[in-house]
């Protein structure tokens, strides 16, 4: 049991890392909890379940197509949205505001186009038994979940540590002034990253769609929670730490059910994040500056 | 205005009328600079006279109320005002700003690196990389500490060496050698003097006036707002306005 | 005679209107007693989103008293304000060093343990929640209290205290050493915004009749927030008009039916869009009212 | 002159599925009533307002159609939950609240003006429990449930206490909270549990994806649930997997007495699609109220025809699509009067290609 | 008045301070010196409480305040300004000082919620008392304007209108004049000795030599953490090792 509960959390945390890695790059970036996030991964599901079912599309086309839509879908978000907050220098929970007032938007319509019940994929669209080993059984979604998780989180840390586009962008993340001082084109970057991280959660969303079966316009409301559990214990806007800390997410939810009592599994979640802000007050990797003055 | 302006040089930034304002304050009131090529300008002026909002309206950080920045490119004039800011450090306009803006969360040579953002060259970056590094030993020692826990001069030392690092034709710096120690203001007006002998336009703002003017072909005297005093660099250390306001008789 | 027809016709209308919408009317005053208590946090620069764990916290007290005890409403209420508060004293002590987002998250953790707490526990009713809450706020206890907190934080804020807040929020270390306590003063804050919360949780309690684990959660932490940055956190004002109006909103927009939320989410966005610092920004409004008088001068001297 | 009923069903939001069919079968019935001339010669006018599946919106929803729109009754809310919240209002006012989908325990007990003609879990449970463990031979249970809804939880402690009466050991209770879509880690301990047979409290949304992920964890274990597995979805979500799922209801669409033939004919004609469980017990409910106003005479007071209707229902008695039914007093609760709950009996059906038949 | 005992501090493997010994004097004004990076500013966040010394002792009046908190300190009469300017830039500069009052601001609760004479009276007397401190510093007539509206030498010397408010014994200035030209610094030059007259002690850390000189009493020099010399300003101005590492060969000015 203890193996396949291993496998369950692996899942499990990928997904919830998928999740986060959009959502942290957005704030450590342009600094914005983007509550958005949520609903921007619930619509890159049914994306690309539209074009599964509608246009037969080859699933990982849909994928793609997905990540487009919903990149796209953030991308109009930063420009209608946050870009107008930040040339008006608004305070910094405005843009945190205005995008639950997006998600709001998103969810609404979603539910007038799609309606509220649940849909899946059709059958078939992936191959629906699980491989077994023994008594263990893992699933092709399972295996692909994890999969794509870590080469996008992969790629992701390479970019922001290795090249000099990772540098603008963390640059821009302290200091937008800083930054247009040294020639970086900000705007354009800010684009890019509502772009990238939202196409990134299109495709947690299209994975979550395929695994569960539950796509609903509010499946990303319980997302965006454990993401931001995620993404604070990972420290605010670190990409490898988001990383570890949905999978860290994972094990522990999945052991606190194994272990403990189902009961307390959603509380596992912000439960640890207490726990470790009061031990370490800028999450599991968050770094933190001394000096004072 | 009696200066004999050297008319061999071309100016190659104009500013041409520029007005700023902080709501309904005007804090730079329709002022006319000229940057000749090759040149060392001092702006000079009390704190609140509007010299750092001068600098940051050229380098389109404040949207100015009027006016025109007018760099020279090949014998044409391109005015900077509607650029973005970005753009105007690719045309080769780079400052360092008061207060340094160090990436405190970067490491010092990653913030060099970002000087070199507008930059494809790779050898030469890589040379101009020991350059700073043998004009600013510290930063070397520092270089993979984060440049926030740098102390307030050796923070300044970074922001100027990361400038450099931008390879700029003009460079803005507003009060490179505040806060720092005797020995490395000296360093430093030797720097910009020695980068300056490279062919860089220099444009400084310093408290420091008497070094300041020394060091430039010209300076500008702005009192607020308003260019009061126009003159050489040599002319102005004598004027005894200057004299009076500025060095403190 | 006619008179009395119409007044009569009048007090009929009236009837039906207040039974209709007194929770909304109601939910007016707590929900800007809400907004309020996120706003003495945010007023000494701590983001905290346990104001949705407090007020159930108090909602749950208050109404067990109500329904098991024979202790009179202001006592209830009371006990509703006193617990949270000290709740508040007891976690703030750890939460409070931390900031930012961090704060943030950490607190809402903290709301979602309340949450799980009170979903397994017996007395309170688990999922089921407490039913059949004893109706017993009326208009002017509301009323009353919240032109107490109104009071009370317009005092505070003219203080010595109000300005220690405004001096953590801007900068933690130069207050620290102008002799503010800084921890001391950042836990004031907490715990007087909890006893806010606390008390409107007792009052809403007792008006709806009902409530449980589910209404004290994330969402409701954030719409507290929402309500008061959507009126705008720098003056007293701002954050009552914010609750009152986002209390309103969904009321007025009944007619869009099944778009009644995207129209409510477009207002939010409008109005963040267009006025960054809430509805109510003394700036902006003074800045207004100067150019008003100066276009009426002009037109005064044009004449 | 019209005789206003209001309706709060959840027409948006997670419940709206069960919603929306609440909905249709009123409107089927009031057409129906009102083709053939109202009630008295009165017609009936259904007004109908969302409330979101959420306790709030069902309270404020509830006041506008008492108070506001002055609504004899009111049907509603969809979930037990909104009604727990709902209900004490419409007692206060002295309105009939009238459920059709709330089956959690209690309801009831909040007061004399609350009906309902949806059965209890309390009685559809054990029936259908007995059931199923005579048809797989059932030894032992594992449960799994929601925890934080009141319907599902209500669900899970009835199926508790009849697990324990019929003696059928559970191997673990596993729950989940509202949302959650992996289920995986409560199932995995279920398989390491081995039980026969999986008890499910639980809505539509939540067991479809249940019994896929169980499916894919290599179990076979059947199902047993109550009536919020009642619904077509579980079978677009769950498709061929949902097979030998055992559920108890009142409504059975193979139960071909004329009544419910009539209904599902008439349904289909109405909506193109096939009716369900709430659909037809908020049918029944249309035509219940109707049959009890045809014995009052409305007197133009509204607060007097409220009690009237009040005093009328709990004596009707109508064979509708869901059979035989008539209403029955609420179990008594100490200084307190209680509402009328529904009795009749239940039919158990089983899950057998995509769709629940009857279990012979 | 303050004695610095042995103090060492080390941030991670960096060793910032290694035994540091001085006394800074009551009455007069003390100068510390020293090139970009000795730890100069280390020493005033130590002896402010905001960082804790890795060893040795700080007492202050004779008592050890190694371990008090940062606003204990203020209240025992310490007060500073900061290198990097740390004014609130969205408070008004009266308001900027009266924080800056907050220990000497006594009334009770009761006073505070019914607007008594108490509070009145105090409040009233502390706004007076901050016009004339920003007058010291000749910024009474912006009192009513956003700190954030200032320019950056306008800044510093809100900053030094708010810490004397605080009535310290005690003033640390953190290079109060960085930023400004030579006239202002004159100016602020016969201030700094109209406060120092008025009884306050004053501790400051500067670059410019001809204020450090023209100022101060006494003089330690501060060089990779450790103290190289200490004196008379002619001592420091003369001492080979001083001018080798910080004061460079010809004054410039
Ligand atoms: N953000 C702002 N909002 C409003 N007014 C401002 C702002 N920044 C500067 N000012 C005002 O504009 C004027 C010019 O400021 P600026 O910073 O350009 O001066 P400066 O010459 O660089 O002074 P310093 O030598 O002190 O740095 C000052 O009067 C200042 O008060
Ligand atoms: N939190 C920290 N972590 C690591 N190093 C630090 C930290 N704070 C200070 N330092 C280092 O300690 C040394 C002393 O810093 P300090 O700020 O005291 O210098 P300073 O003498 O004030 O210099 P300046 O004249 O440039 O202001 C510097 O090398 C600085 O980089
Ligand atoms: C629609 C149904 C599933 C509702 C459920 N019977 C309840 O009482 O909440
Ligand atoms: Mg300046
Ligand atoms: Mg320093």
């Amino acid at each position: 049991m203890l193996e396949q509960q291993l496998i369950n959390a692996l899942s499990l945390g990928s997904v919830y890392a998928l999740f986060a890695l959009g959502f942290t790059l957005v704030f450590g970036v342009l600094g914005v909890i983007n509550l958005s996030h949520g609903a921007i991964f619930m619509l890159g599901s049914y994306a690309a379940l539209l074009l599964v079912e509608h246009l037969a599309l080859p699933l990982w086309l849909a994928m793609l197509a997905a990540m487009l839509v919903s990149g796209l879908i953030g991308l109009l978000v930063d420009y209608l949205v946050l870009k107008p907050l930040r040339a008006r220098n608004a305070p910094h929970l405005a843009p945190m505001i205005a995008t639950i007032g997006v998600a709001t938007i998103l969810t609404s319509l979603a539910q007038g186009l799609f309606g509220a019940e649940n849909k899946r994929f059709p059958v078939g669209t992936i191959p629906e038994d699980s491989y077994n080993w023994g008594h263990l059984h893992v699933t092709a979604v399972q295996i692909g979940i994890v999969v794509i998780s870590f080469v996008l989180m992969l790629v992701l840390l390479a970019v922001m540590r290795r090249t000099q586009l990772g540098r603008a962008l963390r640059a821009i993340a302290e200091s937008p002034k800083a930054a247009y001082l040294l020639g970086i084109n900000v705007e354009g970057l800010f684009y890019l990253t509502s772009f990238a991280a939202a196409a990134l959660g299109g495709a947690a969303g299209v994975l979550v769609g395929l695994s569960f079966n539950a796509i609903t316009p509010f499946m990303g409301q319980p997302m965006l929670h454990k993401g931001i559990a995620v993404i604070i214990l990972g420290g605010m806007g670190d990409i490898r730490g988001a990383m570890i800390a949905g999978l860290f997410l994972g094990f522990a939810e999945v052991l606190t059910v194994a272990y403990i009592s189902s009961d307390f599994r959603d509380a596992v979640g912000f439960g640890l994040l207490f726990l470790i802000l009061l031990v370490k007050p800028s999450g599991m990797f968050g770094k933190v500056l001394e000096r004072k003055a | 205005m009696t200066a004999e302006m050297n008319t061999n040089a071309t100016p190659i930034l104009q500013v041409h009328d520029l007005a700023v304002s902080y709501g309904h304050i005007e804090a730079v009131k329709g002022i006319d600079l000229a940057l000749n090529e090759g040149e060392i300008t001092a702006l000079v002026g009390a704190n609140g006279a509007g010299k750092s909002t001068t600098l940051l309206a050229i380098s389109g950080l404040l949207k100015p109320a009027r006016g025109q920045v007018l760099l020279n490119q090949q014998g044409q004039q391109q005015d900077l005002i509607r650029l973005s800011p970005h753009k105007i450090v690719q045309s080769g306009i780079v400052q360092v700003a008061e207060g340094r803006a160090t990436l405190t969360t970067l490491s010092v040579a990653e913030n060099l690196a970002l000087g070199a953002y507008t930059r494809k060259d790779k050898a030469q970056i890589a040379q101009d990389l020991d350059w700073v590094y043998s004009l600013f030993p510290v930063l070397q020692r520092r270089k993979d500490g984060l440049a926030g826990n740098l102390s307030g001069g050796e923070q300044q030392m970074l922001a100027i060496g990361r400038a450099l690092m931008a390879k700029p034709r003009v460079l803005l710096l507003d009060e490179p050698s505040m806060g720092l120690a005797p020995l490395l203001v000296q360093e430093i007006f030797r720097i910009v003097q020695e980068i300056n002998r490279t062919g860089l336009t220099i444009l400084l703002v310093e408290q420091n006036v008497r070094q300041a003017l020394r060091i430039a072909q010209h300076g500008y005297v702005l009192e607020n707002g308003k260019i009061v005093l126009a003159d050489s660099g040599v002319n102005l250390l004598h004027n005894p306005k200057v004299l009076e306001a500025y060095l403190g008789g | 005679m006619i008179e009395l027809f119409t007044n009569l016709g009048f007090i009929d209308w009236w009837d039906g209107f207040w039974s209709t919408y007194n929770t909304v009317i109601f939910g007016l005053g707590v929900n800007a007693m809400l907004a309020l208590s996120i706003y003495v946090t945010l007023s000494c620069g701590l983001l905290s989103l346990a104001n949705a764990a407090f007020m159930g916290i108090g909602a749950y007290a208050a109404s067990l008293i109500s329904m098991q005890t024979g202790l009179p409403f202001p006592v209830a209420l009371a006990i509703g304000g006193a617990l949270p508060a000290l709740v508040a004293l007891i976690i703030g002590i750890p939460t409070l060093r931390l900031s930012g987002v961090y704060l943030a998250m950490a607190t809402l953790g903290f709301g979602e343990v309340v949450r799980v707490i009170v979903l397994n526990m017996d007395i309170t009713g688990g999922p089921l929640g407490l039913n059949g809450i004893p109706l017993k706020t009326e208009w002017w206890h509301i009323v009353l209290l919240l032109a107490a907190t109104l009071y009370i934080l317009a005092r505070i804020r003219r203080s010595k205290i109000g300005r220690a807040f405004e001096a953590i929020k801007e900068d933690e270390v130069a207050a620290r050493l102008m002799g503010v306590n800084v921890a001391g003063y950042k836990l004031l804050a907490f715990v007087i915004g909890a006893a806010i919360a606390g008390v409107a949780g007792g009052l809403n309690a007792h008006y709806t009749f009902t409530i449980g684990p589910g209404n004290y959660a994330f969402e409701n932490a954030v719409e507290i927030l929402t309500m008061a940055v959507f009126g705008g956190t720098s003056t007293l004002i701002g954050p009552t008009i914010g609750g009152m109006v986002l209390t309103l909103l969904p009321e007025a927009l009944r007619d869009f039916n099944s778009y009644r939320a995207v129209v409510n989410g477009l207002i939010l966005v409008l109005v963040i869009l267009y006025l960054p610092k809430g509805i109510w920004d003394p700036r902006r409004i003074r800045a207004w009212v100067n150019a008003f008088s100066r276009r009426k001068a002009q037109a005064g001297g044009n004449n | 002159a019209d005789v206003k009923l209001g309706l709060a069903a959840a027409l948006t939001g997670p419940a709206a599925k069960y919603g929306v069919a609440i909905k249709n079968g009123f409107s089927l019935a009031a057409d129906e009533v009102n083709a053939a001339g109202g009630v008295n010669g009165n017609k009936l006018l259904l007004v109908i307002e969302d409330e979101q599946g959420k306790k709030e919106e069902a309270i404020n929803v509830f006041k506008k159609l008492i108070f506001k729109d002055k609504a004899l009754l009111v049907f509603g809310p969809t979930l037990s939950n909104s009604a727990f919240a709902a209900d004490p209002i419409a007692n206060a006012a002295k309105v009939v609240a009238f459920g059709t989908s709330n089956t959690a325990d209690g309801i009831t007990a909040m007061g004399p003006f609350t009906f309902r003609n949806s059965v209890m879990e309390a009685d559809v449970l054990p029936v259908t429990t007995r059931a199923a463990v005579k048809h797989f031979g059932i030894k032992k249970v594992a449960i799994i449930y929601g925890n934080d809804d009141a319907f599902t939880k209500s669900g899970y402690d009835v199926f508790k206490g009849t697990l324990a009466d019929q003696k059928i050991p559970v191997t673990t209770t596993e729950a989940y909270a509202k949302g959650d879509v992996d289920f995986k880690a409560q199932l995995t301990k279920i398989k390491a549990s081995n039980p026969d047979a999986i008890v499910c409290s639980c809505l539509t949304e939540e067991a479809a994806n249940i019994i896929l992920q169980t499916r894919a964890l290599g179990m076979k274990q059947p199902f047993i649930g109550g009536n919020g597995l009642n619904s077509p979805k579980l079978f677009d979500i769950a498709k061929g997997a949902g097979d030998d799922t055992i559920m108890g209801s009142p409504w059975s669409s193979e139960n071909l007495t004329p009544a419910n033939k009539a209904f599902i004919a008439a349904y289909k004609a109405k909506f193109g699609s096939d009716p369900d469980q709430f659909a037809a017990q908020a049918y029944d409910a249309l035509h219940v109220v109707a049959a009890a106003l045809k014995k009052i005479k409305l007197s133009g007071a509204l607060d007097k025809d409220r009690i009237a209707l009040q005093q009328a229902l709990p004596a009707v008695t109508i064979d509708g699509a869901t059979g035989k039914f008539a209403f029955r007093k609420a179990p008594p609760v100490t200084g307190k009067e209680v509402g009328y709950d529904a009795q009749q009996e239940a039919i158990v059906n089983i899950a057998k290609g995509g769709k629940f038949i009857l279990l012979k | 008045m303050l004695q610095l005992k042995n103090i060492s501090k080390n941030f991670g493997g960096l060793q910032v301070l290694q035994d540091v010994n001085f006394n800074v004097p009551q009455g007069g004004i003390f100068g510390l010196i020293g090139p970009n990076g000795a730890g100069k500013t280390t020493v005033f966040n130590l002896i402010t409480g905001l960082l804790r010394a890795s060893g040795g002792a700080i007492e202050f009046d004779g008592a050890d305040i190694g371990k008090v908190a940062p606003h204990k300190i203020t209240e025992r009469g310490i007060a500073r300004t900061f290198q990097n300017i740390r004014v609130f830039k969205e408070m008004t500069l009266l308001e900027n000082v009266v924080v800056g009052m907050h220990d000497h601001m006594h009334y009770g609760f009761g006073s505070l919620l019914f607007n008594l004479g108490g509070f009145r009276r105090i409040e009233a007397q502390a706004r007076e008392r901050a016009l004339e401190l920003l007058s010291w510093v000749r910024l009474d007539h912006k009192a009513g304007m956003l700190a954030d509206s200032l320019s950056y030498g306008e800044q510093r010397k809100l900053e030094f209108a708010r810490a004397l408010a605080t009535k310290p014994k005690l003033l640390l200035l953190d290079e109060p004049v960085a930023g400004m030209n030579p006239a202002e610094k004159t100016e602020l030059m016969t201030e700094i000795l109209n406060i120092k007259q008025r009884g306050f002690s004053i501790f400051m850390i500067e670059h410019d030599m001809r204020f450090v000189m023209g100022l101060c009493d006494r003089i330690a020099v501060l060089n990779f953490g450790r103290i190289i010399a200490e004196g008379s300003p002619d001592q420091i101005k003369n001492n080979q090792e001083v001018i080798e590492a910080y004061l460079g060969k010809e004054d410039a000015e």
